[in-house]
């Protein structure tokens, strides 16, 4: 392991749900039910990179929003650094948003087309009651120089950059009040591959710079492997894996982990039309669950009891994973 | 899609409630007494006190409006001041001569528009694209009592072709439409032309080209339907518009219809009548923006299916 | 420091064109906008300085010169008072003009801030507003115009105000839907995750965003209200005379049609010009504002 | 076929007469009264037996007895009889029927007590068999019989009127009377058509059938009417159109105008500065150019006019000139305590047609030279009946027509009492008050003319409480088929078309 | 041009004039395509790799974009010489494309099973039950489950996969003698995007229709490609054997390219990545010479003028100075 990482949880949810409910309103029938997020319990310690995998749809950006309270739980509780979100006042939550950071995925879309890089990373200052006019000023520069852009940009719009540039931007504007914990949702899948391993690298300079807690959300296993400490697997709304990076990747329990493993495609023309096993069929959808495992659909080894019975989250071999027939490596 | 409409019903209801109270209070808060008015100087302060108390118009508002509100919901929308005839019924008469002039003259707006904005989209900023639209912005640009005096000038003067004015016929029925229509015609063309360039901008219209289809066929099968869409919406909501933005036309062209009465009841401070009509063309627009959703879901199986799904 | 490496190969003087440098060039290529514009500021500049352009006095009556065809004295001929007809379209133009911006930009204002609140705040603020605005919306627009006129009395106030009551309904509805596409947007999110008050957010984030849309909205209400007016004028409840309006010049001109068709068609073909050209200043706007109709 | 067409700017409303004080031509063509004041020449009329084949006033002019024509149908088939008459006239006085017309009836004895519903009858109204009505009056009053004339006057059918209520004369269904022609359909805001009746006691009218279409816009007016869709064009629905007729060779020749009995004029309120000075009030009469304004804005059809009754009225004779002299205007003005001028405010309503409007403008220019500001004030008609009772106006124009043949009509209307103050002239002078309720009983006609004559003098010149203009004739263009086109006496649009023919 | 070229570019160039002037998207374009093999185009974002396969569909935007060629021979046939007309004739028939978005590349308002069939409606002037026939035909070939009950389902009834599967099914419908697929999988997870390689490979090889496979993703070219071109700021900087490419990249860009692609299968070894500095540059400003120069660890002084695309043997190519060790000397020694 390269960085430190401390044994502090620093963040930690118990059985967080959300449930979004489509359709319905007043008058109409009972509105349907999708369990984006269906009780998640996982501790982040500090310094770490956290890594959470799924397929699209699984939930991962909920859980992300959810976690900072952009979105209210549905029910469970997060516990940040010893407070507990869920019940927290508006201006309470206000003031802990200083700590807890967001970058986004689509560098475009996460930066008002309409303001200055300055007043782009003034206003959490502003927000949080940084100080004078100047010393904002003067940390935005220094903000800028963080990330690797020059002083003199700040008085450009975002348009006037590309992509990885924007992307720095986010991130100093994620790090503008200091943060401790900084949710990654899907920071580098928008960007090239080339310009992709500098943001990265970047990350990971901050990280041991600035003592940075990172909960990185991707799709991209590879970047994974790369780039994350530990990973959880996501599954339709449920962790069914969670581990160190090794470990998930040298000895996928979850049947599901390891067709993720399978399916993606390497940069090795040698490697290539090996039988990998594959998932048949479509995932379910995450408003009709199938009863039991809800992975039995796909699963190449269910057995009977996979289609009734849900399993839990259990420890097994250095990880923990929920499946009733873990594989063996 | 029962659900759906039912519940778009409800939701329109507080809406009808509001705009009672506020033409109700609009209508009480300034002067003027609609007895006073229709008996002028000819009778005495006696007799008009005597009158208003007779028709309960010195009771407190609140009474009134409940009064109003409670008649209204079991369908009695009470008599005329100033005309002395049941509003229902004063409105079920003129409503129809109304309609018919709404429905047309949208009609008239779609064959001007639709294809206007289709050509000037297709041919975008060529010289048959700035004629389109110019023409069709003619008609919103004209006074519509100044083109109606144009064409009764040209087709019924000049050319006897059409009858001026009257209401007897569907010959009598073409100067209003096309007036009406045009000064409306406008609005559809620069939708259809804006909608179709956006949809033309879509990722399917290239997998169409893209299969050999020819820029007609492109626009036709595939751009066609999707432009349509917000047209037609619009389109529903546009004859409901019209019904009630007929006043002028209606008086040009002595159409008896509901927006003549209206604006007499208007002038003539007769509440009844103007609750009524009111509170009619009220339903109407609601019914209009009803019938837009709905063909926007017959339109777009998005929008069907999701309203399968809330209902 | 290492981690420069992006600021060696961006480029010195980042590019210079900003959003509003974009947009100019944009609406000046538009030939049609650009006549519009031209038209609409000739205009505006007559409108202003018309008692020393001309020299008429608008409101003299004198019955024997009425209704003169076109001379070289009175260049569109004169009215049944004997009035340049010329000189009252100019001014005219001052009232129509006012007509057509000022409650323009009351239902843009009233608009935009329903339209923010409701959008942004949803839940019972967007029930109540847009239910607001449903009832503007479907209470017959015109009838609600003359209630107002007939109930509070024609004059440019209140016109100023039936307009308005018309107008901020549709802008409320364009601009609660631009914002609740907004409230989805990352940097939206952003900014509520750093901690910003709500009131920054539809403030700072939400409303320079409906602007451009806004602009657009305001080019195109202007000729619609100078529309409506002709039509109160024509009602009878618009602008009262001797006080020049172009609908009303209009609606006067009208029955003066077969003796001097120079003083109906004149004043209705400012209209005509004027709404043509602010409709075409309007979808200059649009296409140029429109950053996926740039290339 | 036998078919006039004619035109309203407006719809009717109703045919019931003592429910308009507008739309009398419905009336006038299906009702009979029981006197009839017949057109005799321009501008000139005679009371003629009406369904009252004679009558006699006692010598104190208080008890009138009507002798009904026999044999007189109503459209449904039922006989006229005295019952009817008395029913017909307490109708109109019952407070239940909100009658606009009771004024025509006010002098009935008891008349007052019925409205205030104070009585269940009115004593002075009985049949005093089948064919004979006896009205009895509280005071003489000379144009009793002129009122008996008016529109408003016209003999209902008690039992069908009864049984029709309140929905009396809205359809052809709950309408019936004795007149000319039987009302077949009526289509609110589009037309009313009338039938011959076959069995009118007069003889059948000459046209089978009469259509009375609704065209509000005047250029469609004209429109339809040269396109021979309509029969009868009125000038008053067109004024701006007058020139165009007279100098089309195709229609000067088929223009009927006669002279009006009415008159346009100035109100004056006296209870506000600065028009409470009469030399602010002369002033303002000199100031005004009538010539000018009758030459060119009327095109000349009319005649100047100098006192309160207008030429055709009874007891008209010449008044004293008002001469334009806007200098002297002036000088009143300074003397008045105003050198610079003063401010006034002229009053109009949104929905008058704009002849008033028109006028208000021309006005404004010329009294300005003399000093007056005048502002136009524009309101609603619902606000300005208002401000006028408050007395918060400072001057209007508006045109007056003869209802009934007789001085009264006028002097009352606008100089007694109530009028004044209801009309916002506020010209509190008890000596005219006094004045014109003693013309209303002097049964000596050369006296009370004279006496009318005197009251103008004092009324136009002394005080100079009224600003008299002009008096306009009334023309219509007539499709070259339309034979005996006659305009009524009092130049109104209203009139019978039972002797009009069509070819 | 061997028999078994189905394709042969040579000299592709697409301008657009738009409000700065114009600008070269593609610059001198040359490459071929065997008949049955997968060729591969990669390159970054904004590098022209769709303007390439617009370029041969005849597809880029009208009025703004200018194709011009020295030769396009699809199957010995010059599309560079056609009109509109006979380009129409082509597509659909003889080039199909498949979109990288498979939501928004079917027309939301129509059935799947119509527009899926609409080519052989074009091309074939076929019978709506002949069409219908066909489709199912085709939906099974593609691997759609229930291929009966999809054929009236409406695009936004189909998963994202079942969608892409579609697109598919309509590019091959009139069994064309090249399919360009242009990013097929980005949009896609990563379970679904493996399923939809594989079944284009297997159609591949069961209908031997060639194909462009375009992506930014060095992964799939890997496992679909049998050649590659590496295109860079609108030119092609190597073309060569996917073997060949993976195993001795010339360019110093395919070098850095493969250096910085994150490796699943490798355990960490250091956080921080290889990468290339700097970004790609603007078409519009590009710099002197060598457009990868600036970013080049390895950049020389004849860098600053432009390299020619230079063979290396027989299955590659590269456009790089380091692979003509005189010249670049010489050069260096002059400047
Ligand atoms: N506001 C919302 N209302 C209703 N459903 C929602 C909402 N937000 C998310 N969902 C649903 O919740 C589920 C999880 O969505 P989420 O965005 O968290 O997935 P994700 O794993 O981040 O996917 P991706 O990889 O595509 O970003 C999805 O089915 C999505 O449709
Ligand atoms: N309409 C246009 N006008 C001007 N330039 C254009 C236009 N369309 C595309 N371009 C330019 O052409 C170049 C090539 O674009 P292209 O879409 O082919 O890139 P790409 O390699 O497919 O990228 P991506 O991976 O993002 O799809 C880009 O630099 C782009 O800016
Ligand atoms: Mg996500
Ligand atoms: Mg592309």
């Amino acid at each position: 392991m390269t960085t430190d990482t401390g044994s502090e949880i620093v963040l930690s949810t118990r059985a967080l749900t959300k449930h979004f409910h489509v359709g319905g309103g007043f008058a109409g029938r009972p509105s349907r039910v999708v369990r984006a997020v269906d009780g998640v319990t996982l501790d982040i310690r500090a310094r770490e990179t956290f890594a959470l995998v799924g397929e699209s749809g699984c939930g991962k950006t909920t859980l992300g929003r959810v976690m900072l309270r952009l979105q209210e739980p549905t029910s469970g509780e997060i516990v940040y650094d010893g407070t507990e979100l869920t019940g927290l006042g508006e201006g309470a939550m206000r003031a802990l948003r200083k700590k807890m950071q967001i970058v986004f995925q689509d560098p475009y879309a996460s930066l008002n087309p309409r303001m200055r890089v300055e007043q782009i990373l003034a206003e959490p200052l502003r927000s949080h009651g940084y100080g004078t006019p100047a010393e904002i000023r003067e940390r935005c520069a220094e903000l800028l120089e963080l990330v690797g852009l020059r002083t003199q940009y700040l008085r450009n719009y975002p348009h006037q950059f590309s992509g990885g540039q924007r992307q720095r931007i986010g991130i100093a504007r994620a790090l503008a009040n200091k943060p401790d914990f900084v949710v990654c949702d899907e920071s580098v899948s928008a960007l090239d591959v080339s310009i992709q391993a500098q943001v990265l690298n970047l990350l990971a300079d901050l990280q041991d710079q600035l003592k940075l807690t990172y909960f990185f959300i991707t799709h991209d296993l590879a970047v994974v492997r790369q780039f994350a400490d530990r990973v959880g697997v996501m599954f339709l709304g449920r962790l069914v894996e969670v581990g160190t990076t090794e470990e998930i990747f040298a000895r996928p329990l979850h049947p599901y982990t390891m067709l993720l493993m399978a399916a993606v495609p390497r940069p090795d023309p040698r490697a290539r039309g090996g039988e990998r096993p594959m998932m048949q069929g479509e995932i379910p959808s995450p408003m009709a669950l199938p009863p039991g495992c809800r992975f039995h659909t796909r699963c190449p080894f269910a057995r009977d009891i996979c289609r009734v019975e849900d399993p839990v989250l259990q420890s097994r071999a250095g990880h923990t994973v929920a499946c009733h027939f873990p594989l063996e490596s | 899609m029962l659900m759906f409409t039912l519940r778009r019903i409800l939701v329109s209801i507080p809406v009808l409630i509001g705009i009672t109270i506020i033409l109700f209070l609009m209508m009480n808060v300034v002067p003027g007494d609609p007895i006073e008015l229709m008996m002028r100087e000819h009778a005495s302060p006696d007799v008009i006190a005597r009158v208003r108390a007779q028709m309960h118009l010195d009771d407190p508002m609140v009474v009134r409006y409940f009064r109003f509100l409670w008649n209204a919901l079991q369908g009695d929308l009470g008599n005329s001041i100033k005309l002395n005839r049941p509003v229902t019924d004063l409105i079920l008469k003129a409503f129809p001569n109304t309609l018919s002039l709404a429905v047309c003259a949208a009609l008239v707006s779609w064959i001007i528009g639709i294809p206007a904005g289709i050509l000037s989209a297709v041919r975008r900023d060529s010289l048959l694209d700035r004629f389109f639209m110019g023409f069709s912005l003619l008609g919103v640009s004209m006074p519509i009592f100044w083109s109606a005096l144009l064409f009764q000038y040209i087709f019924s003067m000049k050319l006897k072709l059409l009858p001026v004015s009257g209401f007897y016929g569907w010959k009598y029925m073409i100067l209003p439409a096309v007036v009406l229509g045009w000064s409306s015609a406008g609005v559809i063309a620069r939708l259809t032309r804006s909608s179709l360039l956006e949809v033309m901008r879509l990722d399917f219209i290239r997998t169409a080209r893209a299969k050999g289809l020819r820029e007609t066929g492109v626009i036709t099968r595939h751009a066609l339907k999707n432009a349509l869409i917000p047209v037609v919406t619009i389109m529903a909501i546009q004859v409901a518009s019209l019904l009630s933005g007929a006043v002028i036309t209606e008086a040009i062209f002595s159409i008896p219809g509901v927006g003549r009465i209206t604006v007499s009841a208007i002038s003539s401070r007769d509440m009844p009548l103007l609750q009524g009509a009111v509170l009619f063309a009220t339903a109407l627009v609601i019914l209009g923006n009803l019938v837009a959703d709905i063909l926007y879901s017959i339109l777009d199986p998005r929008i069907r299916a999701q309203m399968r799904k809330e209902a | 420091m290492t981690r420069s490496i992006d600021s060696a190969a961006a480029p010195e003087t980042p590019d210079e064109a900003s959003f509003l440098r974009d947009t100019v060039r944009a609406f000046r290529r538009n030939r049609m906008a650009m006549a519009g514009l031209i038209f609409i500021l000739l205009l505006v500049f007559c409108a202003v300085f018309v008692p020393w352009i001309s020299p008429h006095d608008p409101y003299r009556v004198a019955l024997d010169e009425q209704l003169l065809p076109p001379s070289t004295t009175y260049w569109l001929g004169t009215d049944n008072f004997g009035r340049d007809v010329l000189t009252r379209i100019l001014y005219g133009a001052r009232i129509s003009l006012v007509v057509g911006i000022v409650p323009s930009l009351i239902s843009l204002l009233i608009g935009t801030i329903m339209g923010i609140l409701s959008g942004y705040l949803g839940g019972k603020t967007d029930f109540v507003v847009m239910r607001l605005a449903d009832m503007m919306i479907a209470f017959p627009s015109l009838l609600l115009a003359m209630v107002v006129m007939y109930t509070l009395g024609a004059n440019l106030l209140n016109i100023f105000l039936a307009l308005a009551l018309v107008g901020w309904a549709s802008v409320a509805r364009v601009v609660r839907s631009l914002t609740l596409a907004l409230r989805e947007k990352e940097f939206i999110e952003a900014a509520r995750a750093n901690g910003t008050s709500r009131r920054t957010i539809m403030f700072a984030h939400v409303f320079p965003n409906v602007v451009p849309t806004l602009i657009v909205l305001f080019s195109l209400s202007i000729p619609e209200a100078i529309m409506w007016e002709s039509s109160l004028s024509f009602l009878g409840v618009g602008v009262q005379p001797p006080a020049a309006s172009w609908g009303l010049l209009v609606a006067k001109g009208k029955e003066y049609m077969f003796q001097n068709p120079s003083v109906a068609i004149s004043p209705g073909v400012a209209i005509l010009l004027a709404v043509l050209a602010f409709n075409f200043i309007g979808d200059g706007l649009r296409d140029a504002l429109d950053p996926s109709m740039k290339d | 076929e036998n078919m006039l067409r004619v035109s309203y700017s407006e719809d009717p409303k109703s045919a019931d007469a003592q429910m308009t004080t507008d739309f009398y031509t419905l009336p006038l063509n299906i009702f009979d009264r029981l006197v009839e004041s017949e057109t005799t020449g321009p501008g000139q009329s005679a009371l003629v037996p009406g369904l009252a084949e004679r009558w006699e006033v006692s010598d104190d002019g208080l008890t009138y007895t009507f002798h009904l024509r026999k044999g007189v149908k109503f459209h449904n088939g039922a006989v006229l009889t005295a019952d009817d008459v008395v029913y017909t006239f307490d109708r109109m006085l019952n407070p239940a029927t909100k009658a606009l017309n009771t004024d025509i009836l006010t002098f009935i004895a008891g008349a007052e007590e019925r409205l205030d519903g104070k009585a269940d009858s009115v004593s002075g109204l009985k049949a005093l068999d089948d064919q004979t009505v006896q009205i009895t009056l509280t005071k003489p009053y000379a144009a009793f019989l002129a009122l008996l004339a008016a529109p408003g006057a016209s003999i209902y059918n008690r039992a069908f009127t009864e049984a029709a209520g309140d929905q009396f004369g809205l359809t052809p269904e709950t309408t019936n009377g004795t007149g000319p022609f039987i009302l077949r359909d009526y289509t609110l805001n589009d037309s009313e058509m009338l039938e011959a009746n076959d069995e009118y006691w007069r003889g059948r009218p000459k046209l089978d059938r009469l259509l009375i279409r609704v065209v509000s816009d005047p250029d469609t007016l004209r429109m339809l009417f040269e396109s021979d869709e309509i029969d009868v064009f009125d000038m008053d629905f067109a004024p701006t159109q007058t020139p165009y007729f007279y100098g089309s060779d195709q229609w000067k020749d088929h223009i009927v105008s006669g002279p009006r009995v009415g008159i346009y004029y100035y109100n004056i309120n006296q209870l506000k500065k600065p028009f409470d000075d009469p030399r602010v009030r002369k002033a303002f009469q000199m100031s005004i150019d009538r010539q000018t304004i009758l030459d060119k804005n009327f095109y000349g059809k009319g005649k100047l006019e100098n006192g309160v009754m207008p030429r055709g009225l009874r007891c008209y004779a010449p008044a004293e000139p008002i001469a334009y002299d806007p200098a002297k205007a002036k000088e009143l003005l300074a003397e008045a305590g105003y050198p610079d001028g003063v401010e006034i405010n002229l009053q109009q309503v949104s929905s008058w047609s704009s002849r008033w409007s028109d006028m208000n403008q021309i006005i404004q220019a010329q009294v300005a030279e003399a000093g007056f500001k005048a502002k136009i004030i524009t309101t609603d008609e619902a606000a300005y009946l208002a401000a006028r009772k408050a007395g918060d106006t400072d001057a209007y124009t508006q045109v007056w027509s003869a209802d009934f043949n007789d001085p009264d009509n006028f002097f009352y209307t606008f100089f007694s009492e109530t009028g004044s103050k209801s009309r916002g002239y506020n010209n509190n002078d008890p000596e005219v008050f006094a004045a014109i309720e003693k013309a209303r009983g002097m049964t000596d006609p050369a006296e009370r003319c004279k006496l009318y004559q005197d009251l103008t003098a004092r009324i136009v010149d002394t005080d100079a409480a009224w600003v008299p203009l002009f008096s306009l004739d009334h023309s219509f263009v007539v499709q070259p088929r339309v034979k005996h086109f006659v305009v009524p006496w009092n130049g109104w649009s209203d009139m019978s078309y039972y002797n009009v023919e069509v070819e | 041009m061997t028999q078994d070229t189905i394709l042969s570019v040579r000299g592709l160039c697409t301008d657009f004039s738009g409000g700065r002037g114009d600008v070269r998207v593609l610059d001198e374009l040359s490459f071929d395509v065997g008949r049955g093999r997968i060729v591969g185009l990669v390159g970054e974002s904004g590098s022209g790799k769709s303007m390439t396969a617009l370029s041969l569909m005849g597809l880029v935007p009208q009025p703004q974009g200018r194709v011009s060629a020295r030769s396009i021979l699809l199957d010995g046939k010059d599309l560079s010489k056609l009109g509109p007309a006979g380009m129409r004739e082509i597509r659909g028939r003889d080039i199909a494309m498949v979109f990288q978005e498979p939501m928004t590349s079917l027309n939301p308002v129509r059935k799947v099973w119509e527009q899926v069939g609409e080519p052989l409606a074009i091309h074939q002037g076929l019978g709506r039950r002949a069409i219908r026939a066909r489709v199912l035909e085709m939906f099974e070939l593609v691997g759609i489950p229930e291929p009966k009950t999809r054929l009236d389902a409406y695009p936004h009834q189909l998963s994202g996969g079942l969608r892409q599967r579609a697109m598919i099914a309509m590019g091959l419908i009139c069994e064309p003698k090249l399919l360009i697929a242009d990013e097929p999988t980005t949009a896609l997870d990563v379970t679904t995007q493996a399923q939809i390689l594989r079944l284009m490979r297997d159609l591949r090889d069961r209908v031997g229709t060639s194909i462009i496979m375009i992506t930014h993703d060095l992964g799939i070219i890997a496992e679909m490609c049998d050649e590659v071109n590496v295109m860079y700021a609108g030119q092609i900087v190597e073309q060569a054997d996917v073997f060949e490419l993976f195993e001795r990249p010339a360019h110093p860009y395919t070098r850095g390219l493969l250096a910085s692609i994150p490796r699943a299968t490798e355990p960490r070894v250091s956080r921080r990545m290889p990468s290339i500095p700097g970004m790609v540059p603007n078409l519009a400003k590009l710099p002197e010479g060598c457009r990868f120069g600036p970013r080049c660890g390895e950049a020389m002084p004849i860098c600053q003028r432009a390299p020619e695309l230079k063979s290396l043997g027989q299955t590659h190519a590269s456009r790089c100075w380091l692979n003509c060790p005189q010249e670049a000397l010489s050069q260096g020694d002059a400047s």
